[in-house]
């Protein structure tokens, strides 16, 4: 593991791949590894206290996007709640149609599955988006039929941070009886997520992506909506998801959701700021750069941008060893050979978008960071350049 | 992810550039893989005088290209299309599994410049085989 | 929640259902909470130092099984590995034939999962045990047909305790070339488990049943086995379970399982002294009590007793008083209104299974704790005999 | 899970025992389902004078037949008729919901033991409806 050999301060910018547990999360874990470790399905005052742990957990979740806690299952994370929620409704209502709808610029948890149900003879259409990656809700309208049983749309995008119109594209689906699933994994803790404003049947949300362990997510599913249980087994989770719980973590995702509802607005504000200085900064002084994703309907920790002529992973590389941690869009760091499903389906070219980088700021992150990697990024990007192929 | 050796060559590329008038130009990969590599070569006696690259590509791209110019460089022309990819990989003390098919092209980029100054001069190129293994 | 009034200590006794995390293992898990915290996916170094602790479990337990590194797929938990192991062969290999072979006593983490298979059309054969909770390898050999495309038989059963024949079982699998899985959550730790020497194609474990976190388990794959993923989206586990890994979880189960394995022959001989003198106790002095069970071929830390005439949750309510964690096989606490499965597949009566007391022992326990139930037990019974419809 | 009424009467139930010679026997539940409850009542001047349980069962069986006896010792036969299930989980301020089913059988204990006693006696049960409700 090389070291951050030119590191003069150690910047995460990388908080929507994953972020710290934070400290009061954990002291609320500790107690449920070794102390009170019981299993909730036992009778016994152990199994009580577990409980009552997990019961507590989830009305601070169920609190935290305005729903009831009977209606939040604990799941291992965001990507097998993506999967309970897509596989479960269309498994439980194909016989009412085979035909459902996403977008193309969905977290590979929810597209590989589509793809998965796709293989199995399900008909399913991927709604593109505009230039900012939005999806526009009269291409969901449009796209419906007597066959669709499932519409499922994220939130806010993980990649370039636009911030779907949920609330429209639940009205439609509400108006034509149809199960709307939503992944809020990356929009929880940094803007409003409510399931009755926006209309969802069944929300994605995950523990790690707000300071809680990593390991936990949940399925919100609202009262009376059928999906079929991916993991079965033991009596957990209203039957919905079998498995001994999680008692620590979901301690933790429970506590995680309470800090992130409480200081959202002050800490959302906060990270904007400081997210359009890195924006501003990167693109008033590196030239031939642009912004990905919208401009204003934008997740508040979100930066992409592209640097036109290098390789993302080579930015990394080199961001890495100065201690700066971010992400890339570019097919050497996708683990395909293609560059982001995302900036493509936004139309961006493909040497462009080898070039994205993608900086989410986080809890740690302060204006000396930003300034940091304004001083540190341009000279990188130099570097690169000259000895790219393209653009000079 | 990447060893020492393939960081070094990646932080501190040898032979980055482009030769002016050069003999022969090899320019092989695809911006829509995410690697392009550009190798131009001065000829001198059938041996590599010299040698530069320009890389639009990952560390390993970057790295390749810089190991397969020193490699190279002073070599006869017979001896430098003997070096395959393989050969600049070994160099480099490996490369991730993932890497190896996509970014692992700066050999191929040397045979085909080596090619282009054949063509060019007119030459006879001695072992059409050795050009792309 | 009532406290335990009478209680003069507190003795845990029901480690099959759960264990607390060893303090080793909390130490190993720390780190990877707040300070290592990155995504093993991520190219940064935050995220290759937790890939370095992911494969780092990831040979610790392959290790504690005999596997390689590469054949361990990590889930969240026992339920987890189970589905996919069943789910995954038998959508992977329908095209090969339909039919399907486990046992009357495995865990509902594979029964029900079966019954979901044999709801979508696979053909199911339940063999039978007797009365010790034995499973005849020659009832498996019967019950293959030429569409036989996967066997799962169970290690060591979790509520009687009786070890199963899966050498045996596997060289009839191997015969027939046909895929076995067996499920050696409680087992592990407790005795010898090699993938090679049982046999199989695939194996369970869970975290939580050896002094590891909650939340995590893993599928032992054997190199070439087909399988269908069950979770799907991003590039994880070699494409057979999607999601962020659970870090810190990982390397709690990677170091238990060290741990374990280190400690096995003396801690497992240690529980077999306490447990044949609380069985021994038991049967002694209560008098209408017999031994669920096999009485020699039995996980050491497993006591089951069924005790005549009182209902099981009516003892463990009891013993919850006088600070003692137990389990039972009694409808009341299966959450059903039958009794437990494996009792009545041992033709043991409904009231006498209704009366089964499981204790299972693990680290903390002491000769004092054993004694302790000795003392306190007799009177809970005779006072709940007194008040019984039957027996006098 | 049980709250500390119903553990109240789970750990110190009142009424246990077998009246020898009763007025009135009843016996439910199922040993399969693993609920058994008999009461066995005297009755004197229309009234239950006295009355006792025996129970196989869960906590909530247990607590049940002992709140049960209570609630309607002394009362008149009318009285106790009226007594059903829903009131002995009331007056134990609720059981937890699976519970509710399988071992919430008290009153029809009681209702049984009343009836046996009409049989036994010939005399004319006032309202049949309120047996079993
Ligand atoms: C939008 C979105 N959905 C789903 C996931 C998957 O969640 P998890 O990492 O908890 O499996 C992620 C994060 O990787 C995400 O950003
Ligand atoms: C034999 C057996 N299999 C599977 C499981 C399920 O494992 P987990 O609790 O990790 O989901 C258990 C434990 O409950 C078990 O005892």
């Amino acid at each position: 593991m090389n070291t951050h050999s030119n590191a003069r301060r150690l910047v995460y910018l990388d908080h929507s791949a994953t972020t710290p547990v934070r400290a009061e999360v954990l002291a609320a874990m500790l107690p449920y590894f070794a102390d009170k470790f019981g299993n909730p399905s036992s009778i016994h005052s152990w199994g009580r206290e577990a409980r009552v742990a997990v019961d507590a957990a989830r009305e601070q979740i169920a609190s935290a996007i305005g729903a009831n806690p009977q209606e939040i299952i604990f799941t291992s994370g965001g990507t097998e709640a993506d999967n309970l929620a897509i596989r479960g409704v269309a498994q439980s209502l194909k016989d009412k149609g085979n035909h459902l709808i996403t977008s193309q610029i969905e977290h590979h948890a929810v597209l590989n599955t589509f793809q998965d149900l796709a293989k199995q003879g399900f008909k399913v259409t991927y709604v593109p988006c505009d230039e900012y990656g939005m999806i526009d809700p009269d291409d969901v309208r449009k796209a419906i039929t007597d066959e669709t049983i499932l519409i499922s749309i994220m939130h806010g995008q993980n990649e370039v941070g636009t911030i779907q119109p949920v609330e429209e594209i639940g009205k439609i689906a509400r108006e034509r009886n149809i199960i709307f699933h939503s992944d809020a994994v990356q929009s929880l803790g940094k803007i409003p997520v409510n399931v009755d404003a926006m209309g969802v049947d069944l929300l994605t949300i995950s523990s790690h992506k707000i300071y809680g362990p990593k390991g936990v997510g949940a399925l919100y599913v609202r009262k009376g909506t059928k999906i079929k249980p991916q993991v079965t087994g033991g009596i957990h989770e209203r039957r919905l998801r079998a498995g001994t719980e999680n008692v620590p973590g979901i301690v933790g995702f429970g506590e995680a959701c309470r800090l992130a509802q409480q200081e959202m607005p002050e800490e959302s504000k906060r990270l904007r700021e400081l997210r359009d200085r890195l924006i501003n900064g990167i693109l008033n002084t590196i030239p031939d750069t642009v912004l990905n994703g919208h401009p204003e309907k934008r997740l508040p920790h979100n930066a992409n941008i592209s640097v036109k002529y290098v390789e993302g992973e080579a930015i990394l590389l080199n961001l890495d060893l100065f201690g700066i941690g971010a992400s890339s869009g570019s097919a050497c760091t996708s683990g395909s050979l293609e560059p982001s499903h995302v900036l493509l389906a936004m139309k961006i070219p493909h040497e462009t978008a080898h070039g994205s980088l993608r900086m989410t700021l986080g809890r740690s992150n302060t204006k000396e960071d930003i300034d940091y990697v304004l001083e540190v990024l341009p000279p990188i990007v130099e570097k690169l350049r000259a000895m790219s192929v393209f653009g000079n | 992810m990447y060893n020492e050796k393939v960081m070094d060559h990646f932080m501190n590329p040898r032979n980055v550039g482009e030769i002016e008038n050069p003999d022969g130009v090899g320019l092989v990969g695809n911006p829509v893989c995410g690697d392009v590599m550009k190798i131009t070569i001065k000829v001198k006696d059938g041996r590599i005088e010299d040698i530069k690259f320009k890389t639009f590509g990952c560390g390993a791209a970057i790295a390749t290209s810089s190991m397969v110019t020193e490699l190279v460089k002073g070599k006869t022309l017979d001896e430098a299309l003997e070096i395959s990819n393989k050969t600049v990989a070994e160099a480099l003390e490996g490369l991730p599994p993932q890497k190896m098919h996509c970014s692992n092209l700066a050999a191929d980029a040397v045979h085909m410049a080596i090619k282009d100054y054949y063509e060019k001069t007119g030459k006879v190129q001695v072992a059409e085989e050795g050009i792309h293994e």
